[in-house]
């Protein structure tokens, strides 16, 4: 140990010993904090303790030089638990690098582009409650006006399910086509996901074409949360609903397929569960609160109404999003 | 409730006389010498943020009674930024490790009951408590 | 604090006192163990002592009184830091479950049958140097007696690495046949990565097609590691080179591929670096190491030799790997 | 190298001199009390791992000097099972958690400098050393 650190804890020492002040014990405190920092283990510090108290008084009996030593035999073991905090915390940060870096790259390597297609205005915000996303988003589309959109959530949360994500994206590229069938796409998309994860887990997934040149919609859905139709001319909202079980339960499972046919100012609002299984101190938010906010901003771009309901969603929650938060909005403009 | 009182934080030496009272006040309650530390701590650690991030505020120290229980309440106020990101403040490792001390965690630790709300632009309320057993 | 453990301080302390013996101190150890166990924290201890000598010696000056008070605020960070420890070690083991639950994932999405062909033995083992393998192993096989093998690594380690892999299994899923050319097989796959990775990443991989009826290897790579062949007839090793960029460079990339015809007992030997670039004490291992390991087995089957391999490279790293270790050998039977 | 003397590690007493013999060649050595009580709890894990997992077995104590550097080596040798998974005990939080002690991470922590080779079915060297400064 080095000196210096002796003296300064022996001058606070004798400091407190003359008058035990308040002030002397907040000295002495801040100095503890910096002897942490230091490295410098419990053991040592009775150690300084005794030395110090040996230079100040060193005249005292016997048994308190002995029952430093004790002190100093007990505490052996709280300062190898100490070191083994530091290189815990360590162990943490490395591990908190490499899940970033992970993310990074997951984030490459599933992005997507948003299509661009004339008479259509998208939306779109994916934010993951913990580090790595669990919702998949993966547009597909041409040039003949077709948009497809893949809206997928891994049953699970974190690093298990985003591996799963690899999947869907993979799969989707594998069909080659923006014009594909809802019902061909999720029964190839099965089929892999049957293949390739083991029982325990599950993949709710909606996909939805739409043509441009039609202003039409076809949907289908796997198990997932239905996505939502405003209408601007009677200004209401409906639910699209399609039959279809959660991706990978059965190889054979078939997928029904609806159409709906847009009009100016019409949005179709797909999403995660995250979106509609928020909570608040009262209890589940309502559907009917997620209508309101987005009849609220209706006249505004699809990116606007999709931010707007995230921030207002995430004050009602106090930002503590239990799931992730997937919402894409499509927009007949 | 019964017994309060409270110190202005501006300089540093306001922070030992925040000590002085918590001590005084947990001692009174019959709080042991061990406990008493720990009190101390978490007022110093209280007082010490609001003398370096929000500048000034109050430790406000009041005698606890419920169910029979006797208690120690720590308030610490202030009108300062307020903090942007609990979950990162809260979080092991990331105060200490940095060198700024016990830091939150650290008082939540201390004491029985801990909560804060804060709010940006407008400041923080921090409310912890310690029961005698 | 609970009296009990109290008393059993002071009685330990008692005995210590009167006569100072290593016994005296390995009992007070032993104790100062079950103490942190029960989260005793060492201010705790400090005060303990306090009372005990107290209670043992009551009539000695103030100032050791005074002293124990310095130190038990001294210590109050002290016993912070030790709670935070108890805190990152249960967040460690929450991270640990989540990390073996995501090998599990991986390991079922990625994983890959071997070939049974008629006349070809295969053996094979990849232990990653971490949790997650940054190497990867994809057989492709057909009814018509082709066994292709993708052996890939990507450069980097651990979990952004692993999730790396899938492009090359969904990418070689996507040609959907056992007997594409390396030279094509390894155009496309450079596609998906070059696509789909960032400039940072870069995978290597060395593709073998076997035709089983014609007893006929061919093979390409990407920067990777050249396989070995080893002649029975000769009993002779030499390298299988093949000239190319790693996958991920450039998508113009433009791969090689060269042809062996096997006899009876030939072996052909793919892997990764990590087999090659082991190192113990002296220095690297040298390639000529490993030719002589796999020369002591070579009559054995595949699986045999490769885990002869393995065990040995083992012992000599004294189990200390430095990087993933991927070891695939074709035995023509 | 000069100055040698082990123990037999048969029943706990044989750990206890173990430590005795550890304490004395360091003290004479001329270590302080901390670092007495460090070499004497690494010789004292070492001693008790062999108890625990091996039955018997033996610490050797011996004196160093090596380039004007005076040191203590701390040798535990014994025929027991071996240690399967190195990386496991090795590793931070596996021991301490469940309750066995410092460990083996412990030793090397309170040592200088620590070996360990270990063979299944026929024992475990564990060479731990520690310098004078
Ligand atoms: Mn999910
Ligand atoms: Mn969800
Ligand atoms: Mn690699
Ligand atoms: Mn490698």
């Amino acid at each position: 140990m080095v000196q210096e650190i002796e003296n300064q804890y022996k001058e606070i020492l004798n400091e407190y010993m003359k008058k035990q002040t308040e002030q002397n014990l907040y000295v002495g405190q801040n100095f503890s904090r910096q002897l942490i920092l230091e490295n410098i283990a419990p053991e040592e510090v009775i150690s300084m303790h005794k030395v110090a108290i040996q230079e100040l008084y060193g005249e005292l009996p016997d048994i308190v030089w002995h029952s430093f030593d004790f002190l100093i035999e007990m505490m052996i073991n709280y300062g190898l638990a100490l070191q083994e905090r530091q290189s815990l915390i360590k162990q943490q940060e490395e591990l908190k690098v490499e899940m970033d870096l992970a993310a990074n790259v997951q984030e490459t390597l599933l992005k997507t582009k948003l299509p661009l297609l004339e008479g259509l205005d998208i939306g779109l915000l994916s934010i993951p409650a913990r580090k790595m996303n669990g919702d998949y988003i993966y547009f597909v589309s041409d040039q003949e006006g077709y948009a497809g959109v893949a809206v997928a959530d891994v049953i699970g949360k974190g690093l298990p399910a985003a591996l799963c994500m690899s999947m869907i994206k993979f799969g989707m590229d594998s069909l080659n086509s923006a014009h594909a069938l809802p019902k061909d796409v999720l029964s190839v998309i099965n089929r892999i996901v049957e293949k390739s994860i083991d029982d325990s887990m599950f993949v709710s997934m909606f996909y939805g074409n739409y043509d441009a040149k039609r202003a039409r919609l076809t949907y289908g859905s796997a198990g997932h949360e239905p996505a939502i139709l405003y209408r601007a001319k009677d200004n209401k909202f409906t639910e699209l609903y399609a039959k279809g079980l959660l991706l990978g339960v059965s190889p054979a499972a078939v997928y029904e397929e609806h159409t709906v046919d847009l009009e100016n100012g019409d949005l179709v609002i797909m999403m995660t569960d995250g979106v509609t299984e928020g909570r608040n101190e009262e209890g589940f938010i309502e559907r009917e609160v997620i209508y309101e906010l987005i009849e609220h901003k209706k006249t505004e771009p699809a990116q606007a109404i999709v931010q707007y309901v995230y921030d207002e969603l995430e004050r009602m929650q106090n930002a503590q999003f239990q799931d992730d938060f997937t919402l894409v909005i499509y927009k007949k403009v | 409730m019964n017994g309060e009182s409270s110190v202005e934080i501006l300089t540093e030496w306001d922070i030992v006389a925040a000590r002085q009272l918590g001590r005084n006040v947990a001692k009174e309650l019959g709080f042991g010498t061990v406990d008493q530390a720990r009190i101390t701590t978490a007022i110093s650690e209280l007082a010490r943020n609001i003398y370096l991030y929000a500048g000034k505020g109050r430790i406000e120290i009041q005698q606890l009674t419920q169910n029979g229980l006797k208690g120690i309440l720590i308030i610490a106020a202030d009108n300062g930024p307020g903090i942007p990101d609990i979950r990162q403040v809260m979080e092991d490792g990331f105060t200490t490790s940095g060198g700024l001390g016990a830091g939150l965690p650290g008082v939540k630790r201390l004491m029985d009951d801990f909560k804060i709300e804060t709010s940006i632009g407008e400041g923080t309320d921090i409310r912890a408590t310690k029961w005698l057993r």
